[in-house]
């Protein structure tokens, strides 16, 4: 059996599904849900390497690159917003996060 | 010179008017304690010149009518004085300007006539009240709008006179302010003349979309013309001239308080005396028989509508004299009497017999305003009791207006040679002569009315001036004959009481028909077949004698009544008690419309208020969708519950929303 | 003196003025007394300006006049169009002529931030003025809506009790039927590429179309006539209303309605108004009985006379829809006229309201007592309203009524049931306020009108009386716009039905 | 090739941005902040000039533009940006978040917003936007020892993240599909002809990406949150800059390289359009924070926006364009009274404080009156005109149904203006506010005069947009 | 090609599930140790098609960097366990719904792919033949990409400026060395010699 772009995008697909899904269905805390954004960058560079690679192009390539690379900063970021936050407020439960609403 | 005849009371108002205001204001300013309470006894200065300034200018304007009459009436020079334009509007025209025919002519003698001496006798009688400029200006403003109202040379100004009697009958009723019932009987007044007026105005209209014109020229030529007309009213096909003419006399009904607008009337009591005397006499209630009278050339055309004037002016006659048969107010006697007169004039009208319905407006105008006044003057000596049933024995007291009254009495009843007589038996005959089932009902139901008519008239003078004095002591000895400036007119009054008949009886047709043809110089028209009037002179004996025996029974009755049997009318009374009653409330006409028309109107003005505008309208409408409008906001804003899954749950549902739309689309 | 821009002038001098009141500073008592003078100066020289137009107006032809035409958005095509017709004119007057009334009559109920209620009326009198004269249809949506800014100041600072209900009320009913007519403008613009008003009445929008744009307008129009139902904000606004901002409403604001109903719903979509006259006529004489009604039973004065205001202005509509010249005359004259009186009646209210402070009816009674000129002024409004022959208001009910029964019998026979509820609700009105016995002690010592408030009646009385004796005058100016605007209505649907038979042959 | 003169001001903007860095540390931390904001205005102003100055064209192999477009888009973005440090100096000093990084990583979100608007390629786009959104985040949180403010830069960098991903996966799926991340080359291969599923769905995660970007519903939900929790200046920096480059950029993917698609988007955009206005109607009724009445404010403007970017149009983006110039003064111009907003040195937020402004300080009340009759869209006041254009826009393209819907959510939304000037006007004064600042009063001003003088002047602004969305269309 | 077949259903499949168990798993430790497992699979996927220098950039930065950084971090908070509150369970269902629903679409989109002309005839930058993967990404990145690359580079500086400027803090209560202070400090600052009275005591 031929292993075609259609596997990689489907396991992308499942990953990136796997990400969103576990955004909104994490009560635990922030941290699980900053992995599952890692999760869909994760699926996208998958989805862009196979497409760079059954393409035969190296743009999808290139981008990711410089997909992983912003997203090690964001993560940078999102873990200095987090520890800043859990200094004022003792805890990152997902539940707790909620001063402002309405 | 004719427009001083309508200007000069208008001027003399404003003056007078003027002359009130700036009193009014000047006591008004003074200390709230001095105000009411506070009252002038005699005049000031200010007071003489307004009632100088108004007497005056009436009494010219009668100069200048008695000239206008001899110049136009009996000259023949029918004149129109155009001033200049009104309303103009497409072909729709309109102007101010002064119609000056015999019909004017007449109606110029017996408004100002009368007007001249109610001013007159006005300065005694209001002598005790503060408010003496007011009134008189009331009065000229009255005068004035009747002469607009009698000049009018179309239909427009025609209503613009309609209404300022009405308005000025509004001010006069309510003079008295401070008494409610005053003030209500002045609202009553003008709210069912408008009701009149409605119909009034949709006539107009109708005449408008017929002839094109409002002036009467135009509509007088056209009127054969258009006879065969047919005009689409509230979805149904009517003759035009028919249904026109109708409208139209809708209007005289609620002037002219016929049969079911009448309720107004008897109330309008409520004012000064000599108000009762000027709106009874003279103006007001004359002006829907003027009007018929004015436009008989359509009239004429329109057999049904005339028919249906006839049926309601006898119903008036019989049905008003049926009530003033036991009214005990003095006052209200006489009124439901002016209604039932009124009858007379209108079926006089119905059967083609103006002249004859005019002629009984000029005579009527004499004795009933005779009448008012002396009754005024018996009000005046009694210190301002009006029921008959405290009154009695004062005859000799203040023999004067007894005399008059009198007088009066025998004018209204149809004595042979008195006023009434002549227009009277003339209506009668023509009603009789015209040969029609209506004109017969016309007749018997005047004839009824006739002897009703002597029978309360008497009973009056009986209750009044005759037998035991039934006030109390102290009113018995204040008793008195009142002054000179009243009685002057009173006197005058009686004059014309007595001849205007006899001295009139040519022109109006009770003589040769021809003579009253070229008197009338076309003023008057009256269609080919419509000869009443002319066969009156042809009738059968009986039919001649017949109001006189009518009025001798109600003589009798009445003697038999209050002079010989003083006992009867209380057992009568006892043993008809419905019939009785019925008659006292006026046919329960006033409880009727307030069941039906003022009490619903408030209720549904209410309800429409309440359950219409507040529950429904602003229900649904903007309080509602505000409403509705913080029920979503609270929900959207539930939905921002401040929990990050949530959004992001939110944005899981829009990504997959948009990319199932998305593959949908593409199949 | 042509070959100024007049109408620009008479719209914008009053902005003029609210930028001087700007400018004004210092001590409170200082700043309210110029501030009135100054609004005062302002809008009377407005008016003098304003007479200009009336002067300077030629009758005999039905095009437009003191034509201004500049630049605006060229790349939209949609310029700054100026200009009055017969139709037009009239309004622009008499809204010159009640703005300074309006100051003048708030010189002393008005002692609160005086300087900022001036700025509002005389922004107020621009949009007014340069909503009558725009001949561009986003020029006047502009100042149609424009109108409302001052008016919620207006209502909601110095108002009532409920003010801020009323205010809101007022608003936001407005502008929801305005943007309907802002879509239909733009739909408009889109159909013929332009939004300048004479071009549009030449388009000739297809049928289909015109049902559409006249239901849009229609929203905007009735709720600013306003027409039942959608008329229950005006009670409440005219309650709440300081009185100077109750006569403006009932004065001149009620009348942009009617007048948008003849400026465009009649010309440019005159089958569509054939098509939907019977429903205009319908809700006409619902209000016409209908709030007559509630009339007879309100308890505060200036309910009552808002709601006669909706039943007088029934009969405006009425006479617009009879596409015949007596009808759209008496209409024109309807508003011209219930525009002085109404604002006359507001001041009356506002003439004891400044002295007991309260619109309860049942909290006067007799004073005629003690206030005689006041009686007569009122009575005479009072008799103008109920449309008395020889006043202003009988003119124009005539006309409209008898353009009415040419339309439609039924119309005039319901309409004309408004001459006998009037009369019931005014004189009922005015008995219970004026006639009786002066009981209540606090009007035993309430004095009568002020030299200053004869100053302001005088102007209205004498105008009142003007248009009900001779109103040629007035009707002459409108004669050949009005009979233009009625041929142009009966050509297209004359073409109409001819188009209709040619296809069902 | 290269062609680096397009790209000047951005080289101007991250050279100045590296400069002020150095500038900050060595000067010392915190004396510098004032020196700092200023030099960062200026170096902004500079930067307009530039852009206005530039001869545009492309650059980069095809991946930067700056065509007209996005020139106009810079200089609105550079004007918020200006506007919003001027605003935040005096408070910063006050509410103890005075850090000379602050306007340097404003700089830079700037410059990431330039970037967006002048990005051809999925790749600069993508730069750009998180060169943007990563300052944003910190920015948002950077009174770091406030509990609302880290919430708010937590909530915005989460959702914010999730939109970058989902963005990112529909631009892989556009790449995978068509074979090419270039803007000028998709759009002429759609030209040619239909698009393949997979890039139309990769267009509606772009969308959605997008859409959360400019906070349309249903992507809008971080914005209230995010709004009321970040400090003030920051708010209305958010309010304006990122909006403006977010709807520019959705204006140039969407009739950039999908113009030829327009039928398969613009069901999406109505629905996402009307949901928006809907929302931001409804939901600011409620509201009793300023902030976050004025975050669902925009997000019924974003709404308004987007009804013209449906029509599809020139005419549309013309409107568009017009919007964001005349939201721009208007947002600003509120800010600025919202920073007013000090009693006894210290902010307030609710509704309620504004009581009987109009007696305390009249003229401000006013001037907030005249914004907020601005912001409900009544005539004569600017407000209209963005709102006429756009409206005019959908007419023309056949979406009267789309317009009707809009214009009553407006007057929905017209409530809650009304119900600012009503506190002001009609209620009852309480203690009055602190001096404003001089600077806050002259952007008041400023803003106040371009709203009521638009009326009279329309073209200029309406020119500059209709050249700008030319040069969209005549790609 | 069966090895190829085997090796990516390998890969795939472990990935799959440590992704899973990554969201599901209660400890967050675990979490982040799962995740790294599921990079080095994905890695492995990179390798299969061919992209050795991004499978080797995702070990190095991700499990190398990030990864350890997750790790770092949830250490330092100390976090508790949660446990799942009441009401999470209410719209679980549809929340699988919609995610299967979406992830179904996906996949079926992703299963039409086709290598198009159109696609061909545009691409910028078609793999060079006889280069390495990294050569030939080296030679893009500095040349044609060298915009995005400057644009990277801004971006990694802000997510230093932004960390630091978030949580760089001078804490009052610590103490720290100030070389300069120390070394200018005298006798005289710190001593004073004061004279007690005899049996006053101070």
């Amino acid at each position: 059996m031929e292993i075609g772009l259609a596997h990689y995008l489907t396991v992308a697909a499942i990953l990136f599904t796997l990400g969103i899904f576990g955004i909104f269905m994490n009560r635990k805390n922030v941290i699980i849900i900053m992995m599952s954004i890692e999760l869909m960058l994760l699926a996208v560079n998958i989805n862009l390497v196979a497409f760079s690679s059954f393409l035969g192009d190296l743009v999808g390539q290139v981008f990711t690159i410089f997909v992983l690379t912003v997203a090690a900063a964001e993560a940078a970021i999102g873990l200095a917003i987090l520890v800043v936050y859990f200094r004022n407020r003792g805890t990152i439960a997902v539940e707790d996060i909620n001063m402002m609403k309405g | 010179m004719y427009p001083l005849i309508v200007f000069l009371p208008l001027i003399a108002a404003v003056l007078a008017g003027t002359i009130t205001l700036v009193g009014a204001m000047s006591t008004a300013k003074q200390a709230p304690h001095d105000s009411h309470g506070h009252h002038h006894h005699g005049a000031s200065s200010a007071d003489r010149v307004a009632q100088l300034v108004t007497v005056a200018g009436v009494v010219i304007a009668f100069v200048i009518s008695i000239f206008a009459f001899v110049d136009v009436a009996l000259g023949g020079n029918p004149v129109v004085i155009e001033l200049f334009t009104w309303i103009s509007s497409g072909s729709f025209d309109a102007s101010w300007s002064l119609r000056i025919d015999t019909l004017t002519c007449v109606m110029l003698i017996v408004v100002t006539g009368v007007s001249s001496m109610v001013h007159i006798y006005s300065i005694g009688y209001m002598s005790h009240d503060p408010d003496k400029p007011r009134f008189m200006a009331y009065l000229s403003l009255f005068t004035f709008a009747m002469l607009m109202l009698i000049t009018a040379d179309n239909l427009i100004q025609l209503f613009f006179g309609w209404e300022g009697v009405g308005l000025a009958s509004y001010l006069l009723i309510g003079f008295w302010y401070s008494k409610p019932s005053a003030s209500a009987a002045a609202m009553k007044a003008f709210i069912v003349n408008r009701v009149g007026d409605f119909g009034f105005a949709l006539g107009i209209f109708a005449v408008y979309v017929l002839f094109d014109s409002v002036q009467f020229d135009v509509i007088f030529g056209n009127a054969e013309e258009v006879a065969g007309a047919t005009l689409m009213f509230l979805g149904h096909e009517f003759s035009a001239l028919e249904i026109t003419c109708f409208l139209l006399f809708i209007g005289a009904m609620g002037k002219s308080a016929q049969l079911g607008l009448h309720t107004w009337l008897p109330d309008a009591m409520e004012g000064p005396t000599p108000v009762s005397a000027l709106i009874h006499a003279a103006t007001m209630v004359t002006a829907g028989v003027f009007m018929v009278a004015r436009l008989s050339p359509i009239f004429e055309y329109a057999e049904t509508t005339l028919m249906i004037v006839t049926i309601v002016g006898a119903s008036t006659a019989f049905f008003a004299a049926t009530i003033a048969c036991v009214q005990n107010d003095i006052k209200r006697v006489i009124a439901y009497s002016t209604c039932s007169q009124l009858g007379y004039m209108f079926f006089a009208c119905g059967v083609s017999a103006y002249s004859a319905g005019v002629f009984h407006l000029m005579t009527h105008g004499f004795f009933k305003a005779l009448l008012f006044l002396g009754a005024g003057s018996v009000i005046h000596a009694m210190s301002d009791e009006q029921d008959m049933r405290k009154m009695g024995g004062i005859a000799k007291m203040v023999p004067l207006t007894f005399a008059v009254m009198v007088i009066g009495t025998l004018a209204i009843t149809g004595v042979p040679g008195f006023a009434g007589y002549y227009s009277k038996d003339l209506i009668l005959e023509s009603a009789y002569a015209a040969h029609t089932g209506v004109g017969l009902y016309a007749f018997w139901a005047g004839i009824l009315a006739a002897l009703m008519t002597s029978f309360y008239s008497w009973r009056l003078i009986f209750l009044t001036f005759f037998g035991a004095p039934r006030a109390d002591e102290r009113t018995m000895a204040h008793v008195h004959e009142s002054p000179a400036v009243m009685t002057g007119p009173l006197l005058f009054l009686t004059v014309g009481a007595i001849f205007a008949g006899w001295f009139a009886s040519d022109w109006f047709g009770v003589g040769d028909y021809e003579e009253m043809l070229s008197f009338w110089n076309g003023a008057i028209f009256m269609a080919e077949g419509h000869n009443a009037l002319e066969n009156a002179h042809h009738v059968p004996g009986w039919v001649v004698w017949a109001p006189f025996v009518a009025m001798l029974t109600g003589l009798s009755l009445a003697i038999v009544m209050y002079k010989l049997v003083p006992t009867l009318p209380r057992t009568l009374a006892n043993t008809f008690n419905g019939v009785y009653r019925f008659a006292l409330n006026k046919w329960y006409f006033d409880e009727l419309y307030d069941k039906i028309f003022v009490k619903p109107a408030f209720a549904l003005g209410y309800g429409f208020w309440k359950s219409g505008d507040g529950a429904v309208i602003d229900g649904c409408g903007p309080d509602g969708v505000a409403a509705v409008c913080r029920n979503i906001a609270r929900r959207v804003s539930a939905i921002q519950s401040g929990f990050v899954y949530h959004y992001a749950f939110a944005m899981l549902i829009g990504i997959a929303a948009l990319v199932s739309y998305t593959i949908w689309k593409m199949g | 003196m042509s070959d100024w821009p007049i109408l620009s002038i008479v719209t914008f001098l009053p902005l003029v003025g609210a930028a001087l009141l700007l400018l004004i500073n210092g001590e409170e008592a200082t700043v309210a007394r110029n501030s009135r003078w100054v609004a005062l100066w302002t809008s009377g020289f407005t008016f003098l300006v304003s007479l200009m137009l009336w002067v300077n107006f030629d009758a005999t032809t039905a095009d437009f006049q003191f034509v201004e035409q500049a630049d605006w958005m060229p790349g939209l095509n949609i310029s700054y169009h100026m200009g009055v017709d017969g139709i037009s004119v009239l309004f622009v007057l008499l809204a010159t002529f009640l703005t300074p009334i309006c100051i003048l009559s708030a010189w002393e109920a008005i002692q609160k931030r005086v300087k900022e209620y001036m700025i509002a009326f005389l922004v107020l009198e621009t949009m007014m003025v340069g909503m009558f004269s725009a001949l561009d249809g986003l020029l006047f949506y502009l100042f149609f809506e424009g109108v409302l800014i001052p008016m919620f100041i207006i209502i909601g600072v110095w108002g009532g009790q409920r003010r801020v209900y009323a205010a809101f009320k007022l608003f936001l009913y407005t502008l929801l039927g305005s943007v309907l007519m802002l879509v239909a403008l733009l739909a408009m613009y889109f159909e013929a590429g332009t939004t300048d008003i004479p071009t549009l009445m030449e388009y000739g929008f297809d049928y289909n179309m015109q049902l559409w744009l006249w239901l849009a307008f229609f929203a905007s129009f009735a709720v600013k006539v306003p027409m039942w139902p959608v008329h229950t904000w005006l009670p409440d606004a005219h309650v709440e209303a300081p009185t100077a901002g109750s006569v403006i409403l009932a004065g001149v604001l009620l009348k942009m309605g009617g007048y948008g109903f003849l400026r465009f719903s009649l010309p440019m979509m005159p089958l569509a108004s054939e098509t939907f006259a019977p429903l205009v006529f319908t809700l006409s004489i619902v209000a016409i009985i209908y709030t007559s009604l509630v009339a007879l039973a309100q308890q505060d004065m200036k309910k009552l006379i808002a709601y006669s205001s909706v039943a007088h202005m029934g009969i405006v509509t009425i006479g617009a829809f009879t596409f015949n010249q007596h009808g759209i005359e008496g209409s024109i004259f309807q508003m011209l006229s219930h525009g002085v009186v109404s604002g006359a009646l507001f001041l009356c209210v506002g003439v004891v309201y400044d002295r007991i402070h309260t619109r309860e009816i049942d909290a006067y009674g007799g004073l005629v007592h003690r206030m005689p000129s006041y009686a007569l002024i009122f009575m005479f409004f009072t008799m103008a309203s109920v449309g008395l022959p020889g006043t202003g208001g009988f003119v124009g009910e005539i006309l409209a009524l008898l353009g009415a029964f040419e339309a439609n019998t039924w119309v005039a026979f319901f309409a004309a049931t408004g001459l006998i509820l009037g009369a019931a609700y005014a004189l009922y009105l005015y008995r219970r306020i004026i006639f009786g016995a002066l009981t209540k002690e606090n009007l035993k010592t309430i004095l009568d009108l002020s030299p200053r408030e004869w100053i302001i009646f005088a102007p209205l009385v004498i105008i009142v009386l003007w248009m009900g004796v001779y109103p040629v005058s007035f009707l002459d100016i409108m004669h050949v716009s009005v009979e233009n605007l009625v041929n142009q209505v009966e050509t297209a649907q004359a073409a109409a039905a001819h188009a209709a038979q040619l296809a069902a042959n | 090739m290269l062609n680096l003169g397009a790209a000047l001001p951005e080289m101007f903007m991250a050279v100045s941005a590296l400069a002020l860095l150095m500038l900050g540390v060595f000067a010392g931390k915190d004396k510098s902040f004032r020196t700092v904001s200023w030099l960062a205005v200026a170096a902004q102003v500079v930067a307009i000039a530039l852009v206005v100055m530039g001869d545009g064209g492309s650059a980069f192999y095809g991946q930067f533009s700056a065509d007209p477009f996005a020139k106009f888009c810079k200089v609105l973005i550079l004007i918020g940006s200006a506007t919003g440090i001027i605003m935040t100096m005096n408070f910063a000093e006050r509410e103890n978040m005075a850090r000379f990084e602050f306007p340097i990583l404003i700089s830079l979100a700037t410059l990431g917003m330039m970037a967006m608007v002048s990005a051809t390629d999925m790749l600069s786009l993508y730069l750009g936007l998180e060169l943007q959104s990563l300052a944003l985040y910190v920015v948002a949180a950077i009174r770091r020892d406030t509990v609302r403010s880290t919430e708010s830069g937590l909530k915005y960098f989460i959702l914010g993240s999730i939109a970058s991903g989902i963005l990112l996966y529909g631009m892989s799926m556009v790449y995978g599909f068509t074979g090419t991340t270039n803007f000028t080359v998709l759009g002429d291969t759609l030209v040619g002809g239909e698009l393949p599923l997979g890039a139309l769905v990769g267009l509606a995660f772009i969308f959605a990406g997008l859409c959360f970007k400019v906070s349309a519903v249903p992507f809008h939900m971080w914005t209230p949150d995010v709004y009321e929790g970040a400090p003030t200046p920051v708010t209305s920096f958010f309010a304006v800059a990122p909006k403006i480059a977010g709807l520019a950029l959705f204006i140039r993917v969407a009739v950039g390289p999908f113009g030829g698609a327009v039928e398969d988007w613009q069901q999406i955009i109505v629905l996402i359009a009307i949901l928006s206005m809907v929302v931001g109607s409804f939901a600011a009724l409620r509201q009793e924070n300023i902030k976050r009445l004025m975050a669902y404010s925009s997000i019924g403007h974003v709404g308004f926006a987007l009804v013209g970017l449906a029509a599809g149009t020139e005419a549309g983006v013309t409107g568009v364009l017009v919007y964001l110039g005349i939201y721009l003064v208007m947002n600003l111009g509120t800010f600025a009274v919202i920073l007013c907003m000090r009693r006894n040195d210290r902010m307030n937020e609710e509704i309620t404080d504004l009581a009987g402004l109009a007696k305390t300080k009249p003229l401000m009340a006013a001037i907030t009156a005249i914004f907020m009759f601005s912001m409900a869209g009544i005539p004569p006041l600017a407000g209209f005109f963005g709102k006429f254009y756009v409206f005019k826009a959908a007419v023309d393209a056949g979406l009267v149904t789309l317009a009707v819907i809009g214009l009553v959510t407006s007057v929905v939304s017209a409530y809650y203006y009304l119900r600012i000037i009503k506190v002001m006007y009609f209620d009852e004064p309480v203690e009055g506010f602190d001096r404003n600042g001089t600077e806050m009063n002259v952007i008041m001003a400023v803003a106040t005069i371009i709203i009521l003088a638009f009326v009279f002047f329309p073209n200029p602004l309406m020119d500059s947009a209709a050249v700008a969305a030319a040069s969209l269309f005549g790609m | 090609m069966v090895v190829q077949a085997l090796a990516f259903y390998l890969f795939a499949t472990v990935a799959v599930l440590s992704a899973t168990a990554v969201v599901t798993v209660r400890n967050p430790v675990h979490s982040v140790l799962l995740l790294i497992l599921t990079f080095f699979n994905a890695a492995g996927l990179f390798v299969l098609l061919g992209a050795e220098f991004l499978a080797m950039l995702l070990v190095v930065v991700y499990v190398g960097a990030v990864a350890v950084l997750f790790l770092f971090v949830v250490m330092m908070l100390d976090i508790n366990f949660v446990e799942m509150r009441q009401g999470f369970l209410n719209y679980l269902p549809i929340g699988v719904l919609i995610a299967v629903v979406l992830f179904v679409e996906l996949a079926l989109v992703g299963a039409g792919w086709t290598l198009t002309d159109e696609a061909v005839a545009v691409l910028a930058q078609p793999t060079p033949a006889g280069l390495t993967n990294v050569e030939a990404l080296g030679q893009l990145i500095y040349t044609d990409y060298a915009y995005i690359f400057q644009a990277a580079g801004l971006v990694l500086l802000v997510a230093m400026i932004g960390a630091i400027v978030l949580t760089l803090r001078h804490r009052d209560g610590v103490r720290r060395q100030k070389i300069s202070e120390q070394v200018k400090r005298n006798r005289a600052d710190t001593l004073e010699v004061k004279k007690v009275p005899v049996g006053r005591g101070i």
